[in-house]
């Protein structure tokens, strides 16, 4: 009897934690759309600021994430699943391997500040790009990639070995299962890795600050190596440099509501995608 | 009755690291015969098995010395391509291992990856295969169905096709039927004994039994060293060895 | 020959991402070493007052560095019950539909931007707090942590549960024959077996929670003092940096002290991850588990 | 392996879609608090001269001058003058930084509405700020703790005020370093015990003033350096002004341009 006790308050713990996270998730939705439903509209999703940023709208700085955040993943993605499957798949088992995962684990726990200062150092001067989407997206590329290697190094682990080898033995190429029959199974367990990063490099404020982010440009970028808006870094500056509190705001509260739905969405379209491939692989 | 030998082991020694699993192995692989492996677990049977495709390359600090040769050329010369080997020479593994992939595309794989687009062909080859491994009346209107929801012994099944597919002409079986049941291994000894027509087998097994029923040569592995080997019937009712004797008589092992 | 080609592609693109990474170690090392020339370790490590702009200067971050530690070790309090516990929820008793919509909306939780959490910190939790424990203000230590903690959770709970799924089924099997009841079973195979994914994941969330800058700089009210209960304001080490690192003169001494804050919060973050790394190794292999 | 290269091929022609033209560029770069002027005139000056493009960013005095010493930008703002290290480092680069004043700013202390002092002499703020001073009954006002809060003190801001309050000693160590003055303002006005300093455009009805040593922080006083704890602002340039930038200064130094600066809250230099 005492056995299902334990197992009954063990349960109603798991419970508790459970709900718990989620009513922090509803309590942070919750007061980010009330308050920033009550700024939002069509012209300020699609104008840009006016009158010192009291207001206007925010339509640069939609812009400016979407072009970072996509520019960030496109650049971490492939150089950090190649890391991952390098390691995984082709390099020796050993101490180099351990101790490359080792320093790619700590790196998530650099502050961002110093990304920020390593891009202004290297793409924005070193490399001459200058302030730009370029920089900014090479920068934020960074900040996720070892969170990309992790994710995708976990998935690319959990593959049976069983199916490896029942590939090999079929006359496939090293690489040929690995394209054919090592990625499909492990693409559920990377694309939560891109999730995460796609969350993570959405809402960076400091790396951007240094490399990429403008408080105020006229129009919109003109190529990768203009400088550009972004929704952190405009919420950032609204809520600690504007002078004039009451209407920034509210403006900062619709653009984290428009930065959570821009950030939900593409998170949403990746979860679809892992979705729909772990229902075709059973 | 003796015919062509298809793989022949010269002085074959086999290093893990510092220890050695395989000493001065010499063996014959008759074309078209069943050669079975027999010897209690860790004797080095299935390192042995796994030599013939290259399969214990995957493994780390691994070394081998002595020649094996398959239709005459050493598989182990720098111009000889590991992949070319491993699909002239299939093998089953002891847990079926199918793709999470649907039954068609499991079969499809070890076509398409071997170079060959052309649909209707790669269409012929899987219904061949299937047929062949006996499997074919079960899963014809349920080709896209997941591999994975087939029953163990279906499964099983569908690792010999995926090798027929790829006309392999040697198939190694690696304990087959250790994880099925009686029903299903019966159907797995029908179909190799069938397969004899057309594909030269070596098959590992623990179970006396099915070595007894299902080969026309035995070879007895102890301790890493090959102890004895011959026809079957003269392996089982007279051995020369009174280790192999021991053996099987289950006096040890 | 392809195959070389094909490995000689993927080592290039490994090591061209492990040479950013790398990049980032040589900038931290080359901009913070100045400042010890000026300033011995141990005053700087230890010394208990951190004032960089005044002449003489003070460079003293023992109240940063317990900052830290407080609103780490307050953050991990929150995210590892919360993120394992809703991960091992999620796993054990959610049926599949409810395990369709909660994980997604878990992962939703790990998207929002980190300047929106500072930005309900500040707004929201900030007052409730201060109502609460009658604080001068709302911005302490446990504001911190709580947020902190709130932000580790999804990174937490996404791998632990990942690492969860990919503990065989066989194992779970094995457990119930032997008349083990489901919490037995979760307590004593499951989670013991999917004990290296875990310990990986609460790293990644720890590790998410000591990197983190804007958040830390909206919500922990930026004293410099050593702090001795958690409704005291503090100033860890990255809202430091974050704050004065744009004002600093460039090259400047002050520059280099906080380059070199950011140099020992990666060497602590670094010792902590080899002492992670061993117990989860030692873990595995207790279980027979490879590595 | 198709879905994702089918979402990077979506992705390169998102990025592929600007379309680059050119008009005369110049970027302005730094202080925090010289932000909202910079911004509001260069949106205003844009307006005036559609071929202008302006573009105004922030990270603080240090980046501002930084950034103008490695040419990184044309116009670098700072609310505290160059330091000696920062002009060294210009002359190597072969640059020689000049000072633009563009504005005035008064730095107000604040308490909480609610606190009924309304005027402080320099000592006192001094004594509060040193930690001499720790409870308002001390001022003959409410028995109530004092929450000292201040800006981190790399800001030009803090610069300012430690200088001309505090004559350069340290502020008490348990105090609230905030990072920007609008922190501060929300700080002082949610916080009964509160004292603090902002500049003057910061003031709001949600916070009170404080006269300092009797004297009312207005444009007037500060202009006149009547009130003690006032500074100007500056945009520096790479030598004396040319092109856009000269333009874009003169516009900020005429009346229109002054006009915006008390807009924002900040002492005009008529």
């Amino acid at each position: 009897m005492k056995k299902n006790l334990i197992q009954d308050s063990g349960f109603f713990i798991l419970f508790l934690c459970m709900l718990t996270t989620l009513i922090f998730l509803g309590l942070i939705i919750y007061f980010i759309s009330v308050r920033g439903l009550k700024v939002i509209s069509w012209e300020f999703l699609t104008q840009g600021p006016r009158m010192g940023m009291t207001q206007g709208g925010i339509a640069p700085a939609i812009l400016g994430t979407v072009y970072l955040t996509l520019g960030a993943v496109l650049f971490a993605l492939p150089l950090g699943l190649a890391c991952a499957i390098y390691l995984c798949e082709y390099s020796p088992k050993g101490f180099t391997v351990n101790l490359i995962k080792m320093g790619i684990n700590n790196l998530a726990g650099v502050p961002s500040v110093v990304f920020g200062l390593f891009g202004l150092a290297v793409f924005v001067k070193f490399f001459g790009f200058g302030v730009s989407i370029l920089s900014g997206s090479l920068t934020l590329g960074i900040v996720i990639l070892p969170l990309i290697i992790s994710a995708s190094q976990e998935a690319l682990l959990a593959v049976p070995q069983s199916i490896r080898e029942a590939s090999l033995s079929l006359g496939a190429t090293k690489w040929a299962t690995i394209k054919n029959i090592v990625l499909p199974t492990a693409l559920p367990g990377i694309l939560t890795g891109i999730i995460l990063s796609i969350g993570r490099a959405a809402g960076e404020t400091a790396p951007i600050l240094f490399t990429a982010a403008a408080f105020y440009t006229r129009g919109y970028p003109r190529s990768i190596f203009s400088e550009v808006m972004a929704l952190p870094y405009h919420i950032y500056a609204l809520m600690t440099e504007g002078t004039h509190p009451d209407q920034q705001t509210a403006i900062a509260y619709g653009s984290s509501l428009i930065l959570l739905f821009l950030v939900l969405l593409i998170s949403a379209a990746a979860i679809f995608i892992r979705q729909r491939q772990k229902n075709i692989h059973g | 009755m003796d015919s062509k030998v298809k793989i022949k082991a010269e002085g074959v020694n086999f290093f893990y690291a510092r220890s050695q699993a395989l000493k001065d192995i010499n063996l014959d692989i008759y074309e078209n015969q069943v050669t079975a492996i027999i010897g209690p677990s860790g004797c080095g049977k299935s390192t042995f098995i796994r030599l013939l495709n290259r399969m214990n390359e995957l493994l780390p600090h691994t070394n081998i010395t002595g020649r094996i040769s398959l239709d005459g050329r050493d598989i182990f010369e720098d111009s000889v391509d590991a992949v070319q080997i491993r699909k002239r020479v299939g093998m089953v593994f002891q847990k079926p291992n199918p793709f999470p992939k649907s039954i068609f595309e499991n079969i499809s794989y070890g076509i398409k990856v071997n170079g060959i687009k052309d649909k209707t062909f790669i269409e012929e080859k899987v219904e061949a295969s299937l047929k062949k491994a006996a499997l074919w009346q079960e899963v014809r209107d349920r080709l896209s169905d997941s591999a994975l929801k087939l029953s163990g012994g279906q499964q099983q099944r569908l690792c010999i096709a995926r090798c027929l597919a790829v006309e392999s002409e040697v198939i190694l079986f690696d304990e087959p039927c250790a994880s099925l049941d009686p029903i299903s291994t019966a159907k797995i000894e029908e179909l190799i004994t069938e397969l004899k027509k057309d594909y030269t087998i070596v098959i590992v097994t623990h179970n006396m039994q099915q070595a007894a029923r299902v080969s026309d040569y035995t070879a007895f592995f102890l301790m890493g060293e090959l102890i004895e080997f011959g026809r079957t019937q003269d392996i089982f009712t007279a051995p020369k060895d009174k280790r192999t004797e021991d053996y099987i008589t289950g006096r040890f092992g | 020959m392809k195959e070389k080609i094909y490995k000689g592609i993927f080592a290039v693109l490994a090591f061209a991402s492990l040479a950013f990474l790398m990049g980032i170690v040589i900038v931290l090392f080359k901009e913070a070493l100045p400042i010890f020339q000026k300033v011995k370790i141990g005053e700087f490590i230890f010394g208990r007052y951190w004032y960089p702009t005044y002449s003489p200067a003070e460079f003293g971050i023992l109240p940063l560095i317990m900052a830290s530690v407080w609103v780490t070790f307050g953050a991990v309090l929150v995210c590892v019950p919360l993120g394992v516990g809703s991960a091992l929820y999620l796993h054990e008793l959610a049926g599949d539909k409810q395990r369709a919509i909660i994980k997604p909306l878990i992962e939703i939780l790990a998207s929002i931007p980190s300047v929106v959490y500072g930005f309900f910190g500040m707004v929201i939790l900030t007052p409730f707090l201060q109502d609460l424990f009658h604080l001068p203000t709302g911005l302490c230590a446990l504001n911190a942590s709580l947020v902190l903690g709130l932000m580790a959770v999804p990174t937490v709970c996404s791998l632990a549960d990942d690492a969860l799924n990919y503990v065989p089924k066989s194992f779970r099997e094995a457990s119930f024959a032997v008349g083990a009841n489901r919490w037995q079973t979760l307590t004593q195979v499951i989670i013991p077996a999917a004990g290296s994914g875990i310990s990986t994941a609460i790293i990644l969330g720890m590790s998410r929670a000591i990197g983190e800058t804007m958040t830390v700089l909206m919500v922990s009210g930026g004293a410099a003092v050593i702090p001795h209960t958690f409704l005291e304001p503090v100033r860890p080490m990255t809202a430091a940096i974050a704050a004065e690192m744009g004002e600093a003169p460039m090259g400047g001494l002050h520059y280099h002290a906080l380059f070199a804050i950011a140099l020992i919060l990666f060497l602590i973050t670094f010792v902590f991850n080899i002492v992670a790394e061993m117990i989860s190794r030692r873990f595995r292999i207790k279980l027979g588990l490879s590595g | 392996m198709k879905v994702l290269s089918r979402v990077l091929t979506l992705a390169l022609v998102t990025l592929g879609l600007t379309i680059p033209c050119y008009a005369e560029k110049i970027v302005v770069e730094g202080s925090t608090t010289v932000l909202p002027i910079a911004q509001k005139a260069a949106e205003v000056f844009m307006n005036n001269n559609s071929g202008a493009d302006i573009s105004v960013r922030g990270g603080g005095s240090g980046v501002g001058i930084a950034s103008l010493i490695d040419g990184t930008c044309d116009i670098g703002n700072s609310s505290r003058s160059i330091k000696d290290s920062e002009l060294d480092k210009a002359v190597t680069n072969g640059r020689s930084p000049k000072a633009n004043v563009i504005a005035m700013d008064g730095i107000c202390v604040i308490v909480h509405p609610a606190n009924s002092i309304g005027a402080l002499t320099k000592k006192q703020i001094k004594d509060i700020y040193t930690g001499t001073i720790s409870n308002w009954k001390q001022l003959g006002g409410p028995d109530e703790k004092i929450v000292v809060i201040s800006r981190d003190s790399s800001s030009g801001t803090f610069e300012a005020f430690g200088a001309l309050a505090l004559d350069g000693s340290k502020v008490r160590s348990d105090a609230l370093l905030q990072a920007s003055n609008q922190a501060v303002a929300s700080t002082v006005s949610r916080t009964p015990g509160a004292i603090g300093y902002v500049g003057l455009g910061y003031v709001s009805s949600s916070v009170k003033a404080v006269d300092v040593d009797a004297v009312k922080a207005t444009k007037e006083t500060v202009l006149s350096n009547k009130y003690p704890i006032g500074r100007p602002l500056f945009m520096y340039t790479n030598g004396e002004p040319k092109g856009l930038a000269k333009q874009f200064i003169d516009f900020i130094l005429s009346s229109e341009g002054q006009k915006l600066v008390e807009e924002e809250g900040f002492v005009g230099l008529k």
